[in-house]
């Protein structure tokens, strides 16, 4: 396995697509989420159904949205319903079995900020803001986050926590009486994380290959913790890679870009 | 019933300073030329509400139009930032913005509560995030059977609501279809309500069940095809993701925004122009 | 995802005594056929819920299938009485019947905060009128911003829903369309949903924002051509007028009701057996 | 006008028709209402809005309808949403000019009766119930109230009150912060009674032709008022007659039954 072989992003990509099984209901944002649970949806899980946020249920893209609410998105669609409507019967419904975030900031209890770097009255960065993600940390069966890991990602302390992981650790969840169960992995550049069943907080469960535990820890705002067992992740497979990387050419052919060489 | 008129008359007489105004479409069908519109007729004060405030709110902050900003998503879709919404609450330029951020879910239950004219909604969520300690108007209400807390937002009730949408016909009834966002709720919760089309037809030819708002829930049906570029309009014309791209650009820096204002919206006289002015634009870039 | 299974099957293995049921259909694409299976397999207690309870209701409730019914307009639409519906809640026959009753727009957004997952539902009605009274799930709450006093009623959440469709595909897509009345909400607020469906197509060809229900919301799919008869499956056919007029005389005797109930569901073998029946027994009463 | 032109029934549809301006968007019920209201689009009121609480909008029916659902009302509609929708959106959501409700029972404040003749517990007579009338009552602009005059139907004290009018009168409607306004006129094949401005006490404002005070008395359960000035209500014109009776005739021909003579 040569590193020349994939990046870490499309490790990262094909890692969280992975997570997604056959069948599965996935509640899709724009960009790695998308990216991730459409490369599923053309190889191992044809059957997973996509919901967007702009209204598409049973999404199949062509190609990967630039937004969320590209026409391919819903001319390819079981049904298109208003955005009202997928938020209240579909994701309030308790039907979306998965949903797919990313964040600005996470912490060790998998709590996210898409809101603003700094104080929020003066922010140094305001951030595009919450979007679905309350709603969707509150409702979705189990979340996923993809993001890449670095110091200023993974911090000690949210400058704002949007939306809710964990909360404190432990029980402070369920007592917030949230009908979904939070989230089940936090896939990253460098490894998959897990909570731990009883803290919640987020633990190195599988190393992507050629990914030290330093490189993790650097990457890592707080002393991050591995499980007593941390395989190493299966390097994408030749099907995956050709999938994910046809995808993105013709996304990119699609939208008017110059496609990567 | 709905007029039919010109889209300056109609931003002329409906859209007044200092209003609310809620300008719909979920990168689909969004009213691009009624939000430059209100531009050239130099509006000021005016609340804008939008789930996704996208480019044609970054213009309308960028050129002063705003006082303040009720939204739930604020960025380039596709590309990043808002730098004229970023610079607004950042620095205060061209002047000082508040904001009143909520969720999607939320948003989308605002209108649907304003539509129904009921004074609030109620969903689940923000239980343990923070946004309800810098939203007043994100609170909490207990169900009177269960016993369960739910969030609480109030009811969005625009002075204005502006959609753009595939037809109308002579009367005024308007079509839509493809992604609909919360074009329907956010029409119908406003006080009046102004739709642009790319076409009027004799008959809309409508499916059973399709999303039909009658000539009588709206107060001006203006024909301007081609007005939610460069968003796209299902069965017209794409989305054209170049021009969003060359908005990152375009809006970075303030003079380079203040000129692109000035030439292609302050300067012209409608948006037929400004596509014209638009499109020689494009072609010097290329050569 | 749905089963695609035969009725029997269906309402054999989804359907329970004591269930909650809610058979859906507002006046249109009733599903009289589920309904009638029900009562040929003999269910027992069933808490009935429907807006209109309708001939269907008036079957199950004189067959001693309910022991419960809510609902918010109980007649024979344009013919009068429900006449089995009026016996056994003024004279307990065949046995006493529980019932519940609210307003059309209560029950409505009942089943839509059923589907939304809500506890309860906020409406505007009520004040002023005794129905309060007499229905403990007709509350009052105030909302956490104006003050004012709305009413409020818990989420319809049947165990299982009943409808019938016009198409399904293979998979077990479900398109309707026409008048929808509250089936999508019905469908998405129960545990398990069963669709009976004129006809099973390749491809559904559904127009964009029609109403479908995917197949991963559903139980059950069956096969049953006619299902809705006597009311009508909009494109299929007609409303049977002339036999909600002629239930008016069957149901008004209890005898005549229990002979019929006897000759045309428990002896036949299913609903097409029923149809050759009941087609016979019309030609007769011609001669 | 000889007695003979026009039955009373005939009489009271037209009455009723004529109260709803051009263009006026109505919620419209099954029977009378449904007759009276599309008496005036065919007639004076071309324009008129026809809503039926099963989901059209702008409906048009060749034939009246026998049932609420009635495919014709779908066909020619401008469009068809959702029951939940036209009662959240539509009717609650302040766009009905007009709602059309007939009654068992009447008192003289313009409440009504649709769920019980006797005991609630032990009916002597269980009625269909509230239908959409309490929500009608609660949010249509005005309401007309269409039914047969008799001591039975108009009485001195409701046996059940399902749908609020002005409750004890005066300002008790208004107190209870309802959006509606209530009733604005009640049509009987009678007379046309309107509420008094300030005490809310039905009033007869129009004598039929031929109509004497004392049958309205005698139909009346408790003791009926009059205005200062009683016009006689104008007889049904020819046009109003002819399109009535064509309507009818269609309708009866449509479903199948054998039109009256």
């Amino acid at each position: 396995m040569s590193a020349a072989n994939y990046t870490t992003t499309e490790m990262m990509t094909v890692a969280a697509s992975r997570l997604l099984k056959n069948g599965a209901v996935c509640f899709v944002g724009i960009g790695l989420p998308s990216t991730a649970a459409n490369l599923a949806r053309l190889t191992h899980a044809p059957d997973i159904v996509l919901i967007y946020e702009s209204g598409p249920i049973g999404a199949k893209p062509e190609v990967l949205p630039l937004s969320i609410g590209d026409g391919d998105l819903a001319e390819r669609a079981d049904t298109v319903v208003s955005t009202p409507e997928i938020f209240r019967y579909w994701l309030q419904g308790g039907r979306v079995d998965v949903g797919f975030l990313g964040a600005a900031q996470i912490d060790k209890f998998a709590n996210i900020n898409t809101t603003v770097i700094g104080d929020y009255q003066k922010p140094s960065t305001r951030l595009p803001g919450a979007g679905g993600a309350p709603e969707i940390a509150s409702c979705a069966k189990e979340v996923v986050l993809v993001l890449k890991q670095s110091p200023r990602a993974f911090v000690k302390k949210l400058d704002f926590l949007t939306s809710v992981g964990y909360l404190d650790g432990g029980d402070a969840r369920k007592r917030l009486g949230l009908p979904g169960n939070g989230p089940s992995a936090v896939v990253t550049d460098l490894c998959l994380m897990r909570p731990n069943e009883a803290t919640k907080e987020l633990t190195v469960a599988q190393l992507h290959p050629g990914i030290t535990r330093e490189q993790v820890q650097k990457a890592t705002g707080w002393e991050i913790k591995f499980a007593a067992n941390v395989p190493e992740t299966a390097a994408p497979a030749e099907n995956e890679l050709r999938v994910l990387r046809d995808l993105l050419h013709r996304t990119a052919v699609a939208h008017g870009q110059t496609p990567a060489a | 019933m709905a007029e039919i008129i010109s889209l300056r008359e109609a931003i002329g007489s409906l859209l007044r300073d200092g209003d609310t105004v809620a300008m719909e479409g979920f990168t689909h069908l969004i009213p691009f030329a009624a939000g430059q519109e209100a531009i050239r007729q130099g509006r000021k004060d005016l609340t804008l509400i939008r789930m996704t405030p996208d480019v044609i709110y970054d213009q309308l902050i960028g050129a002063g139009c705003a006082k303040k900003l009720i939204f739930s998503w604020g960025g380039n879709p596709g590309v990043g930032s808002l730098h004229r919404l970023r610079d607004a609450v950042e620095k205060d330029w061209p002047k000082p913005l508040e904001i009143q951020e909520h969720g999607h879910g939320d948003l989308s239950n605002a209108y649907v509560a304003g539509a129904a004219n009921l004074p609030f909604a109620v969903l689940r969520a923000y239980a343990g995030s923070e946004l309800p300690q810098h939203n007043k108007n994100i609170r909490f209400v207990e169900c009177p059977f269960t016993g369960e807390r739910l969030a609480a937002v109030p009811a969005i009730r625009p002075d204005v609501t502006v959609i753009h949408a595939q037809k109308a016909d002579r009367k005024g009834n308007v079509l839509l279809w493809g992604i609909l966002g919360v074009q329907k709720e956010a029409v119908l919760a406003a006080k009046r309500a102004i739709v642009t089309v790319e076409e009027i037809v004799d008959n809309l030819n409508a499916p059973p069940n399709a999303c039909v708002l009658p000539s009588w829930t709206l107060a001006a049906v203006c024909h301007v095809p081609g007005g939610a570029r460069p968003s796209y309009a299902h069965g017209y014309y794409d989305r054209d993701n170049r021009f969003y791209q060359a908005w990152d650009d375009i809006s970075r820096d303030r003079e380079v925004f203040l000129n692109w204002i000035k030439k292609h919206i302050l300067d012209t006289e409608d948006f037929s122009a400004f596509q014209r002015v638009l499109n020689e634009s494009t072609k010097e870039q290329l050569v």
